[in-house]
């Protein structure tokens, strides 16, 4: 393996197996965090939902359906090439691991090109609270709250989905420096982790808003 | 009854003995337990000081027996204190229909006060002694907190629905009337008084207070002025639910959920009518939040309550 | 089928077969939104969701397989939440002036009783 | 405390290796380190300054609140409580004893070389600053005017001062407390010396992990909750506000669900060091250790059980509240245990009252009295008379500064010798010690009183005939003023002019004894291997045993 100076132990641990080890709980402990974190946000959703529920049908009826339904098709896949890409990295396929790579962060740019795309078409629709809204029928004063949701609950998940391919361009650049072998590919692993929650994030977003009210 | 404790406020009311009496079994309670910590703690430190020559054999080694007598025991006087003061909560807040009704509207930063005969006041509540009041509190801005130390009694007056606490005062006295909870700049000087008055003087200082329009009467002006009459109304030909009687009664709802019809529904249908379309009627009523403000909706809620006749006619 | 998820040795199969469950899921909870079973469609949708996860958690997140911290840690996150959900019901469910309409109001709960 | 023997732990320190202090001295050394215990000093650099601004802010109103008529104009006042609040809690209690004293003695007590994320520990650290700057803004700007409380809809709306930075403020110092408390978890959780079982665990460091587990998932919820408040009043739309639909209780329920646990973020650490201090002063084995432990574990699950008890008052239904009540009794119970046990550990021990244990026992008495006025809280119909006056801010100073901070001084003195490499004036300790307890009882018992008679919490006016009340409050602070300012003072002379600290000055049985004083950059020479349980001292035959199972006589 190239340079394997790299992966020499921190002072702390005993083992690189060890770090590799720990470095994934770590990742998982902060997983409780964000599942609480996106938690709370649900919490506030489920109030109001339930208390305004026609109100909410109303006005999740907005939502673009098939721009929410082709980007889970999207996430849900790029869970998978990037769980490839692990695989390929731990079974010293570095051209393979690479190339997944590349296509878990061409799916995670793909969400948000359609992403972006649904918040045009939101605005010409006339649902950004504040700045630009149109209050239907039926949908009183709360169907505002279910687009302040949306909109919050849809760019902090972005800003994550952002934060996951900054990390995974990292990895690229750690693999170009050979820190990343089938010897030590925990980091990998724990980008891998948190890309796939932010696609879980994603799977539970999806009823929230794109299946409100639609029959 | 504790008058003659010092730093004891005045009590001016049957839900201020109720809580005197528990807060009064708290602190003896309390000071027993601070004393035994004192003693014990002060005994050690004395009798197994470095210097002392006091035998340090035989410590005690089995801790299990004593930890869980000791939790026993706080766990059982917990229980006791939790359901007494449970009981006595329910009771504060569950108001019950009255002999007299107040309004209460607090806004940055007073309270005003509204009695059913049309009197107002502000910053002030002139009550009668010896009556079941019952107080309907509405915001007009932040939440606010109603406070009488005298009664013992608070309740937080949450901008967006009508808050209802009751009290029976039995002695006469002026009384302070607080704000606690911080509503802004000048929520130091969001308080007042209350007084309590007898019988007689109460009549009294209610006609000095000059001829007023009672607040029925001048809801059913606003009544007309918002047009609800044109609906509701006796001879209207719009399939609108008559409100005839409907206070204090069991309302069926569209969507199958039944509500009592108080204060704070009434208040909620007339601002937000769709979610509360009653069963077998149109959901066709415009919603008439931002509106009407506060004082005007208690006046209409007044008026629909006296349309029910349980309460007594007014003025 | 054995499904090993340690990177060293996994195979892609198991985890192409969950994708595809994961996509079926997804338009299972698609359809379920168009085809009018009213309240029941939200359970539908939400309880789909919680499959997901949990595919998504216990292969793509490597959930399976030791050390068993991960386990707690990851179900840490969702206990917490069930006493934010659940304890605030105690008020969203009961509170009066709440125009809690979703929630029946029960008959027992007046605020004009009969005095203390 | 005076060495009768001499024997290897009171040899001065070993020279052949240089401290972490002293291992490289360029500024850059400091502000990139990945050592836990730099880490820790710059933490308590960061700390130490908000508490003084934070107590500036106190001093203020103690100040105005002396006279009816007051000093300052309300604005000036309200903005101060907010302040005081806001920067005491997120910027002093909170971090306070788990990223210094944590920081610091968590890898050394479990006989680790380092935390197991040293960058992620460094950037707390930056995240933890970045906040205080931005609350600092907020502050020179004029301040927020909400309570640290941020009751909607007074700040999304009615506000005018400098709510959105406050809050934002509060949104990233979470950031800050996850990191280091992620840290933690991970580090008791795969980082322990050999032998070193859970059962083994000092109780300071079940303290932290309790403390840890409170913050990790407690923080995010107020994360959230303040960013939302923050888009409601960036944007104007009605998240909580009523005239939108919102329901103004949703952001106290979400707000108590971190804060009522937040108490439990500042007590648990507390309870942690005193659990130290106690059994290393009374020369015997803490009693109940099994007991200690679930007892803090359990506080730290029933904290999140108990949130609503803020809120009898507030509109929530009658039933929630019942509900919350019996859950907070339940809570109370631990916290009795814990009591009991402090008090039955001095039994039979051979007590010495230096600096720390008298921290320590003013901690038990403060604690115990803040403690039942929280029973009487917790019951509901006295909580129905007493909610918002100046009781509630009693009781919780009671806890937050009368017990916290004690613990706080109390774990400063045990462990500056081990920290600095100097021992502190004992004299001057013990007479700033009793001074915290004298001018923190005159300054908080009489708000007790005012309390009850009903004078609301947050004003900056008062009737007349509660003056005298006042006044004694105001003068307890003036005391407590320089009760605080002193340790400053003579720590910071022990500095360059203390007494050279031997390894173990107090003679304990923690692995953060073992090594020298102050400790080399990697801690431990070489990694111990643990054989004992913590607490091994004898007060019969006056010897104890390290947790490494080195024996010592007295």
């Amino acid at each position: 393996m190239p340079n394997s100076a790299a992966i020499v132990p921190e002072v702390q641990y005993a083992t690189i197996k060890q770090q590799g080890e720990v470095a994934q709980l770590g990742m998982w402990l902060f997983l409780v965090n964000e599942t609480l974190f996106f938690g709370a946000l649900i919490f506030v959703y489920f109030i109001y939902r339930t208390t305004y529920p026609h109100e909410f049908a109303v006005a999740g009826k907005d939502a673009v359906v098939w721009c929410g339904t082709v980007n889970s098709v999207i996430l849900l896949t790029s869970s998978l090439t990037m769980v490839f890409a692990i695989n390929a990295g731990a079974q010293d396929a570095r051209r393979a691991m690479v190339v997944w790579l590349y296509a878990t962060i061409g799916l995670g740019c793909a969400f948000l090109g359609i992403k972006g795309f649904e918040y045009y078409l939101d605005f010409q629709d006339q649902v950004v609270p504040v700045v630009n809204y149109f209050a239907k029928p039926g949908e009183g004063t709360a169907g505002e709250l279910f687009w302040v949701f949306y909109w919050v609950a849809t760019s902090l998940h972005a800003i994550h989905l952002t934060i996951g391919i900054g990390l995974l361009v990292y990895m690229l650049w750690r693999i170009r420096r050979g820190e990343i072998t089938s010897v030590y590919y925990a980091p990998l692993e724990v980008v891998g982790i948190f890309w796939s929650f932010v696609d879980t994030v994603w799977i539970f977003l999806y009823p929230c808003i794109y299946l409100v009210g639609r029959s | 009854m504790y008058s003659w404790i010092p730093f004891w406020p005045d009590t001016a009311a049957s839900s201020g003995h109720a809580v005197n009496t528990l807060f009064a079994a708290e602190l003896a309670l309390s000071a027993v337990i601070m004393l035994t910590v004192v003693v014990m703690m002060l005994h050690f430190a004395s009798r197994y000081r470095k210097g002392s020559d006091a035998s340090r054999a035989d410590r005690v080694q089995k801790t299990w027996h004593f930890e869980i007598a000791w939790t026993a025991a706080t766990l059982g006087m917990f229980l006791i204190l939790f359901v007494y003061g449970a009981q006595i909560y329910v009771w504060l807040f569950r108001a019950p229909r009255g002999d007299e009704e107040v309004y209460v509207v607090g806004k940055q930063w007073m309270w005003k006060v509204e009695h059913p005969g049309g009197q107002r006041e502000i910053n002030a509540m002139h009550v009668p002694i010896d009556k079941t009041i019952r107080v309907v509190m509405a915001s007009e801005d932040v939440i606010h907190s109603f406070f009488i130390p005298a009664f013992r009694l608070k309740h937080d007056v949450v901008p967006g629905t009508y808050e209802t606490i009751w009290f029976k005062a039995d002695r006469p006295g002026v009384y302070r009337l607080e704000c606690t909870q911080y509503c802004g700049l000048q929520h130091a000087t969001m308080q007042g008084k209350v007084v309590v008055m007898s019988g007689p003087d109460y009549a009294r200082w209610l006609t000095t207070q000059g001829v007023h329009e009672s607040m029925a009467e001048q809801g059913e002006k606003l009544f007309r002025a918002h047009g609800c009459s044109g609906c509701h109304g006796d001879n209207s030909t719009v399939h609108a639910p008559s409100l005839n009687g409907v206070y204090g009664t069991f309302v069926h709802l569209q969507d199958g959920s039944v509500r009592l019809a108080d204060e704070a529904y009434l208040r909620d249908c007339i601002l937000n009518p769709r979610s509360f379309t009653v069963a077998g009627y149109p959901p066709i009523m415009p919603d008439f939040s931002g509106q009407i403000s506060e004082s005007d909706l208690l006046k209409i809620v007044a008026y629909i309550q006296s349309l029910s006749g349980k309460q007594e006619t007014r003025r | 089928m054995r499904i090993d998820v340690e990177p060293r040795r996994a195979r892609s199969l198991p985890f192409i077969i969950a994708w595809l469950i994961l996509l079926v899921l997804a338009g299972v909870s698609l359809v379920t939104a168009f085809l009018g079973v009213g309240v029941w469609a939200p359970f539908a949708q939400f309880g789909i969701a919680a499959m997901q996860a949990a595919i998504v958690f216990i292969l793509f997140m490597r959930l399976k397989g030791p050390p068993s911290l991960r386990w707690v840690f990851a179900i840490t996150g969702f206990f917490w939440l069930t006493f934010l959900f659940g304890l605030s019901m105690t008020d969203y469910a009961t509170r009066k002036g709440w125009p809690s309409s979703y929630m029946p109001t029960r008959p027992g709960i007046t605020t004009l009783n009969d005095g203390p | 405390m005076t060495v009768t023997t001499v024997d290897r732990a009171a040899l001065p320190n070993p020279t052949e290796e240089p401290s972490y202090l002293t291992s490289e001295n360029t500024v850059a050394s400091w502000l990139f380190t990945r050592d836990h215990k730099r880490i820790a000093l710059m933490f308590f650099a960061s700390i130490t300054f908000f508490f003084f601004i934070g107590g500036m802010a106190a001093t203020l109103m103690r100040l105005n609140l002396a006279t009816p008529q007051g000093l300052l104009q309300p604005a000036v006042y309200n903005r101060m409580f907010t302040m005081h609040g806001i920067i005491m809690v997120w910027f002093f209690l909170i971090p306070s004893i788990p990223t210094t004293f944590g920081n610091f003695f968590v890898p050394l007590m479990i006989g680790a070389r380092d935390l197991a994320f040293p960058r992620v520990n460094l950037a707390s650290w930056y995240v933890f600053n970045l906040s205080g700057l931005i609350v600092l803004y907020s502050l020179i700007m004029g301040g927020a005017d909400t309570g640290w409380t941020f009751y909607t809809p007074l700040s999304t709306i009615y506000a005018n001062g400098y709510v959105l930075a406050a809050a934002l403020a509060v949104f990233v110092n979470g950031f800050s407390s996850i990191m280091t408390s992620l840290n933690f978890v991970v580090t008791i959780h795969r980082l322990r010396a050999p032998g070193m079982t859970w059962m083994r665990l000092p109780l300071f460091v079940w303290g932290i992990y309790a403390v840890s587990v409170v913050m990790l998932t407690a923080t995010p919820v107020l994360t959230m909750d303040t960013l939302l408040l923050a888009v409601s009043r960036f944007t104007g739309v009605g998240l909580f506000d009523p005239q939108h639909g919102g329901d103004p209780l949703l952001w106290q329920h979400m707000f108590w669900f971190y804060s009522h646990p937040a108490v439990y973020i500042m007590i648990l650490p507390a309870m942690g060091v005193v659990s130290e201090i106690i059994p290393c002063f009374a020369r015997r084995p803490i009693f109940g250790y099994a007991g200690m432990t679930i007892a803090l574990m359990s506080i730290s699950i029933l904290s999140f059980f108990v949130w609503a008890h803020h809120m009898f008052v507030a509109g929530i239904s009658i039933y929630s509240g019942v509900v919350f009540s019996l859950m907070t009794f339940f809570v109370a119970v631990p916290s009795a245990i814990k009591v009991f046990n402090w008090t039955v550990s001095l039994h039979k021990g051979r007590i010495t009252f230096d600096a720390p244990m008298l921290y320590a026992l003013g901690f038990i008495l403060l604690f115990t009295l803040g403690g039942l006025s929280g029973m009487m809280l917790a019951t509901l119909a006295v909580d129905v008379d007493v909610h918002g006056t100046y009781f509630v801010v009693a009781h919780f100073h009671y806890i937050m500064v009368g017990a916290t901070v004690s613990a706080f001084f109390g774990a400063l003195h045990y462990w500056w010798p081990k920290m600095t490499g100097r021992m502190y004036p004992e004299m001057w300790a013990r007479f700033a010690a009793i001074l915290t307890y004298v001018g923190f009882n005159l300054t908080f018992f009489p708000q007790f009183i005012l309390g009850y008679l009903g004078m609301p919490r947050r004003s900056y006016t008062y009737p007349v005939d509660w003056q005298v009340w006042n006044v004694l409050s105001s003068g307890g602070a003036s005391i407590l003023a320089v009760a605080y300012t002193l340790p400053l003072l003579y720590l910071g002379w022990s500095l360059f002019r203390g007494k050279r600290a031997p390894i173990n000055p107090w003679r304990a049985t923690g692995l953060e004894w073992i090594t020298s004083s102050p400790p080399p950059k990697q801690n431990f020479p070489h990694t111990p291997i643990v054989t004992r349980e913590p607490y091994r001292y004898d007060p019969e035959n006056g010897t104890f045993v390290t947790q490494e199972g080195t024996p010592y006589a007295e």
